[in-house]
């Protein structure tokens, strides 16, 4: 069997889900960063959404507290919003320009 | 003391999500990126399964992996980007400022999540996993399982909590009002009932909840005219 | 730990029965497919191999096994695998929810005739049912036809359009029964039709309180919906074969083609085990509720007992839940039978068309159902 | 209508007729009348809402007093001011004689101005002053007075430089508005002084309050009223700030009879009067305040016995009036002091709408050498003119001789004032009696020395009724204030009444036969003084002439004034624009613009570096906005 200390690091509390939550979270934020094609990027911030959902939903559950869950509701429909606004723009940028490579639309700099 | 199948079920979707998750960022080929991130959701959905909010779970088994996720599939197919090929790792300054950007992000929030839960994992009552928990309260009185002494519900309600949901330390008054007390707290059925998360969803956030509405109408008629629209106010650069 | 590995072994055991008897209903009903429209169309259909060529099954899949693997050129590899598995997750998937037979309680242990009792259960298989779009898309996308990709495109557009309409046509359903739990449903479906009107209430007494007599039109259009979403005739436009030669799975034969196929019967029996659960009452006789079942059992099962040595309640317990589960299987049958009726009756229709019924018609009359069944269930207590 | 509401007319009507002059109505000269209507019918409405106000104020008992409150205003810390304004009876009589007799002025105007290029533009500013003086007026804290104190100014200066084309003339509104703000920067130390000691700049507060006299020299509350005194001596040109007030009559006439006659100039005395609790309590400062007043006046007094300019007599007589007022409020008499105010409102505006008429007759002329014997031509003005004369060189019956002698009196008896003070006062009084003497006969009496291409005429009607009001007023104006002696206690002294629960009264110490010889003895000298002027004016008028030869030092002392003007321009203005030009060339060409260029390119310099960190490139903001978060969370954590 495992040490008890370490059967006690693993049983899953609230911080289990925080720290997984921030672990998406920042692989979201790594992927905005560092991906170039458009999509992948909503993507990314969807991830990043998702990663803030999971916290709402375990604070929710930690703290008795509904509200959390409420909470994740708005944060989808404004996710999917986003997502569908955000790629109606991709595909109009791709129509008009065959791409939807970020680094190729820099004009707009100081 | 010993490992429950929960706790090896987390341990090992919190593995898959990890992954399938840094797999999104690091794949080239964007239609496995979104079809990990479906995994991922889909996994997600399971956590939420286990913390007791299965009506979110299903909601975000339809909405993200369901809709959303299928969205991006099939505007990626329809571009048909696989071709492209992306050097996510290309040594530069820049590149090497990003990645220290987020690995701080990512040491920042995992020791604050986790450094913050400390003394909450002192106290075995609140460490015990969703279902087994759920279960003990319905054994006994609801307040008295949840944690030996609930006098001080603060007090398991863990300074993290304090620390992620109001990290304004001007704001503690508020943050004391949402805190449940003995009175407030729902029954595990109650609790994760679509019944009581809709009627705090159509009492008081009703205002919210049409405000929602009316920004997907919003952003239907945007998307439609977006996607219509021949693109972009300038010519091709050819 | 002992009963913990008792409760995960009975629910392997679980899976494994349904997940098998679904698969091997399908040979079954590609026979009756089969049979079934040759009897339509006035001939003989499959009758050499085996009595009433049911051995023809037994062909076909060896058949299916044996056949060669082959791979397209321009297909990527790895989701081109993955595809059919994806498309039959799902189906397999979304039967968890749903319950087939009353509780069987054997030697002090109780088993849900259920792989799990989810209390969002409806919604969780519209969630998982979902999921099917991604064997269809990738399917599609990886074998790197044009024809595939139009066709996972069109089947991705038409289940997502009739999931709207199937999820919102069955609201008022929801909101009658006031749960999302299958099993609490088929409780709600006992006794006979009755209604609340100005505090009277009113029953008629030969006719089971199922919900196609609440909500006819709510079964009209989830059943034209369940038709849409299993991509089956007359809404089987993503695999036309004069436009699209055989839709996203064009490039797929042998074993792989034969899990499309069981993905797609898979969806059948599920949507007809809702229909079922939904609209007929579930597992449940007409009139007769599983405690009367059970308690005839308790009467007349003391030989039964005798034979198989069990006790007197064991055995109530047991054939009462064998008697409910043949009660579903006719059920459930009779609504696959419908699937392969209408599937050779009807021509199919237009892809316009069949955007246009999903989107224009069966949207907003889901949306009118809602609406009047909301305002007679407040006004009327209807229950 | 509640006094509310009455007030709120009070107030917004001219401020509305300055809107609609100064906005609404184009600024040319189409339709002068029209202005004119407009501005007259702002102020006439004005009046009629004081007149009512000052009808409540008299029907109420023993608290006379109208509070309105507007909003609260400023509250900062214990200090509190509040836009509200107050109607007692020291300002009832104030507003009344602001919109009565700004209303003849305005009435008068219509006519004056009625060639002006841009009359629209002069009514709205006479309206936007009429606000003011009203906001002063009523004003019921330091503070709110003070901005009426301010926009007063403001209007004198716009008024003054009317006709700013001339730089002499828009010289003199500047000089009028620096010399003023000596005055203001007193006045708003004296506000501070207050605020300091008694923690309110309320006046109902303040007089709640009681105040025994200091017993020393100077403390807090003679610190306080010594600054507002300077205030007030900017304000109502007294020495050493009188300078810029003969300089005001570049200003179209109107504007003289108006601001600096009847009301603007009389702030100060108002504003002492206001305070007079105050005052009261500061001995020293009511000595420095009496000396100040009487020398002003003779000074002034003496300087116009040679002007030669009709406007600018009359200013030096102004002046020499308002050391008048000061010496009675200097000595305690403050309900004298506010008496002479009144009266010296009614017969100086007479007098300035008469000298505007006659300029207006003889088409902008403006010296007395060039006059004489328009009596005959302008009978209406010499008229209502005579009534002004005959009123402040103190003919009995006739207004300024009640309130003058009044002053003299309490001069004479009061225990703050003394005999040397009564003397200067009674010099001044027959001095006064000469020049104004001197006044009328080279302008109305005597040969005629008009040009012969001059064509004088009576002015327009619009402009005499105002002057006969005015005339009617300068007579029966005195009669609210006749002493117990003459009327023997038959007749009330009203003014006395009216005013006596808000004004603090010193009681005179002397008996009433002393009163009967100082009074003649002043009367007396006045009218010696008024003959001999007739008899050199008149009579001889070549004994005149001869004059200046005999005493050539004093005369060319007194003709140009003293020198006063020439004093300060060495003394002060000179050195001040030197330091200036000093600092300019030095410190703010080398040092101060040095260091903002060099700030301005470090800043340019900076930006034009950090300009390439905007790249374009979406992700590499997101890069900074990450960097920006982490290191809040950073610092909000680790707290």
């Amino acid at each position: 069997m495992l040490p008890d200390n370490l059967v006690g690091l693993l049983h899953v509390g609230l911080n289990h889900y925080l720290v997984l939550s921030g672990l998406l979270f920042s692989i979201g934020v790594f992927g905005v960063l560092v991906k170039k094609n458009a999509i992948v990027i909503l993507m990314s911030i969807e991830l990043m959404l998702n990663a803030v959902n999971l916290d709402f939903v375990a604070f929710s559950k930690y703290g008795h507290n509904i509200d959390g869950q409420a909470m994740v509701f708005f944060v989808m429909t404004i996710a999917a919003a986003e997502a569908s606004v955000g790629l109606a723009i991709a595909v109009a940028v791709f129509k008009r320009f065959k791409e939807v490579n970020i680094s190729k639309f820099e004009n707009l700099k100081g | 003391m010993a490992l429950t199948s929960e706790d090896i079920l987390f341990h090992a979707f919190a593995a898959v999500a990890t992954i399938s998750a840094i797999l999104v960022v690091f794949l080239s080929n964007p239609i496995y990126s979104a079809l990990f991130l479906a995994l991922t959701m889909s996994v997600l959905s399971i956590f939420y399964f286990m913390l007791n909010a299965p009506f979110v779970a299903v909601a975000q088994l339809t909405v993200y992996a369901g809709a959303v996720m299928v969205l991006f599939i099939m505007v990626v197919m329809l571009f048909d980007l696989k071709r492209e090929h992306e050097d996510v790792l290309k040594i530069s300054p820049v590149m090497i400022a990003k990645i220290i950007g987020a690995a701080l992000l990512c040491g920042f929030l995992v020791g604050v999540s986790w450094l913050g839960m400390s003394a909450n994992q002192n106290n075995p009552s609140t460490v015990v996993a969703p279902q087994t928990m759920a279960k003990d309260l319905d054994k006994t009185k609801p307040v008295v399982a949840m944690a030996d002494k609930p006098e001080n519900p603060d007090e398991d309600l863990t300074a993290a909590e304090q620390n992620n949901l109001v990290d304004v330390k001007g704001a503690p008054e508020t943050a004391k009002k949402d805190v449940p007390t003995k009175e407030t707290r729902l029954s595990p059925d109650e609790f994760g009932s679509t019944a009581s998360l809709s009627k705090k969803l159509f009492s008081k956030y009703v205002f919210a909840f049409e405000a929602v509405s009316l920004l997907l109408l919003v952003a239907i008629v945007g998307a439609v005219a977006l996607a219509k629209s021949r693109g972009g106010t300038h010519h091709v650069a050819r | 730990m002992g009963n913990g590995l008792l409760e995960f072994a009975i629910n392997a055991l679980k899976i494994i029965i349904v997940f098998v008897t679904i698969v091997s209903v399908v040979p079954l009903l590609v026979w009756v497919e089969r049979r079934g429209s040759a009897f339509m169309q006035n001939r003989l259909g499959p009758n050499r191999v085996g009595p009433l060529g049911l051995l023809q099954l037994l062909a076909d899949a060896i058949k299916f096994i044996f056949k060669e693997e082959f791979i397209p050129d321009h297909a990527d590899k790895v989701l081109y695998f993955m595809a059919p598995g994806l498309t039959l997750l799902p189906a397999a998937l979304t039967f968890a929810a749903v319950p087939f037979s009353t509780p069987v309680t054997i030697g002090g242990h109780t088993i849900n005739m259920q792989i799990a009792d989810i209390n969002v259960g409806i919604i969780y298989i519209f969630a998982v049912a979902s999921l099917a779009v991604y064997g269809v898309l990738t399917a599609g996308w990886s074998s790197g036809n044009k024809y595939s990709l139009l066709g996972a495109l069109r089947a991705c557009s038409q289940m997502i359009s009739y999931e709207i309409a199937m999820g919102l046509s069955l609201i008022g359903v929801l909101i009658m029964y006031q749960t999302f739990s299958l099993n609490e449903m088929i409780t709600a479906q006992l006794g006979s039709f009755n209604f609340h009107w100005r505090g009277l209430q009113y029953a008629v007494k030969y006719l089971p309180a199922w919900g196609i007599f609440y909500q006819p039109l709510s079964f009209i259009l989830f059943v034209t919906c369940g038709f849409a979403e299993t991509n089956r005739m007359p809404f089987d436009l993503p695999e036309g074969e004069a436009e699209l030669v055989g839709g996203y799975h064009t490039e797929y034969g042998g074993f792989k083609f034969n899990m499309f196929f069981m993905g797609e019967y898979g969806h059948m029996i599920t949507s007809s085990a809702l229909i079922t659960t939904l609209f007929f009452g579930g597992y449940a006789l007409p009139g007769i509720s599983p405690e009367q079942v059970a308690a005839f059992w308790l009467d007349h099962g003391a030989g039964l007992a005798q034979t198989l040595h069990l006790s007197v309640t064991d055995t109530s317990s047991l054939m009462t839940t064998l008697t409910h589960l043949l009660v579903f299987c006719l059920k459930t049958g009779f609504w696959l039978f419908f699937y392969v009726w209408v599937r050779w009756t009807l021509p199919r229709f237009r892809y316009d068309q069949l955007m246009d019924l999903g989107w224009k018609t069966l949207l907003p009359w889901s949306i009118a159902n809602l609406a009047i069944s909301a305002t007679v269930i407040f006004f009327a207590h209807l229950k | 209508m509640s006094s509310d509401t009455l007030v709120t007319i009070l107030l917004l009507s001219p401020f509305i007729g300055f809107l609609i002059n100064g906005f609404l109505v184009k600024q040319n000269n189409k339709s002068p009348v029209r202005a004119g209507i407009i501005g007259t019918l702002a102020s006439g409405i004005s009046f009629i809402c004081a007149a009512t106000l000052f009808a409540t104020l008299s029907g109420m008992g023993e608290d006379k007093h109208i509070h309105t409150l507007f909003f609260n205003w400023l509250e900062v810390g214990k200090f509190k001011a509040d836009m509200a304004f107050m109607v007692d009876p020291i300002s009832a009589v104030m507003i009344m004689i602001i919109t009565g007799v700004g209303s003849l002025i305005h009435l008068y105007s219509i006519g004056y101005m009625g060639h002006d290029p841009k009359p629209a533009k002069f009514f709205a500013y006479l309206n936007l002053f009429l606000f003011n003086m009203l906001v002063l007026v009523l004003g019921d804290n330091l503070l709110l007075m003070f901005v009426g104190w301010e926009g007063v100014g403001l209007c004198s200066y716009l008024l003054i430089g009317f006709w700013f084309q001339d730089p002499e003339k828009a010289s003199a509104g500047m000089k009028a508005f620096v010399t003023n703000r000596i005055g203001d920067a007193g006045f708003l130390l004296g506000l501070f002084m207050i605020f300091v000691t008694f923690g309110t700049v309320e006046f109902s507060s303040l007089s709640k309050m009681t105040f025994s006299p200091e017993v020393a020299m100077i403390g807090p509350i003679t610190l306080a009223t010594l600054f507002l005194f300077i205030g007030a001596t900017g304000k109502s040109a007294q020495i050493p700030l009188y300078i810029w007030l003969p300089d005001a009559m570049a200003g179209p006439t109107p504007v003289s009879a108006l601001i600096h006659a009847a009301t603007m100039v009389t702030a100060g005395i108002y504003m002492i009067v206001r305070l007079n609790f105050l005052f009261a309590a500061a001995p020293t400062t009511m000595h420095v305040i009496s000396i100040i007043g009487a020398s002003t006046a003779f000074f002034a007094a003496s300087i116009g016995l040679l002007q030669n300019d009709i406007k600018k007599i009359l200013a030096y007589s102004t002046v020499s009036q308002l050391g008048y007022m000061f010496l009675g409020v200097g000595v305690g008499a403050f309900t004298a002091g506010f008496f002479h105010l009144m009266t010296h409102a009614f017969f100086k505006a007479l007098m300035f709408l008469g000298a505007g008429s006659v300029i207006h007759g003889m088409h902008e002329e403006q010296d007395i050498r060039k006059m004489g014997g328009l009596a005959k031509k302008m009978p209406i003005t010499y008229g209502t003119f005579l009534f002004g004369w005959l009123a402040i060189i103190g003919t009995p019956l006739f207004s300024g001789f009640f309130s003058k002698d009044e002053i003299l009196w309490r001069a004479y008896s009061s225990p703050l004032g003394s005999h040397v003070l009564w003397v200067v006062g009674a010099i001044t009084a027959a001095m006064t009696a000469f020049y104004m003497t001197r006044l009328m006969a080279l302008t109305f009496w005597g040969e005629s020395r008009v040009a012969p291409n001059v064509k004088v005429h009576e002015s327009s009607l619009v402009m005499t009724i105002p002057l006969m009001v005015l005339a009617v007023l300068s007579l029966v104006g005195g009669w609210v204030g006749i002493p117990h002696i003459l009327s023997g206690g038959h007749i009330p002294n009203i003014l006395e009444e009216w005013l006596h629960h808000v004004v603090i009264n010193i009681e005179a110490e002397g008996s009433a036969a002393e009163e009967w010889v100082t009074m003649g003895v002043s009367v007396f000298l006045a009218a010696c003084s008024a003959y001999s002027a007739y008899f050199l004016y008149v009579k001889r008028p070549k004994l005149v002439s001869e004059l200046p030869k005999k005493f050539k030092a004093a005369y060319t002392l007194v003709y140009n004034k003293y020198f006063v003007d020439e004093i300060f321009q060495w003394t002060l203005i000179r050195p001040i624009i030197q330091l200036s030009r000093g600092l300019w060339a030095y410190l703010d060409v080398r040092v101060i613009d040095r260091t903002t260029y060099l700030l301005s390119d470090v800043v340019k310099g900076t930006g034009d570096n950090l300009k390439l960190m905007i790249n374009g490139n979406v992700q590499q903001y997101a890069l900074y906005i990450l960097f920006g978060v982490v290191v809040s969370l950073v610092f909000v954590f680790s707290r």
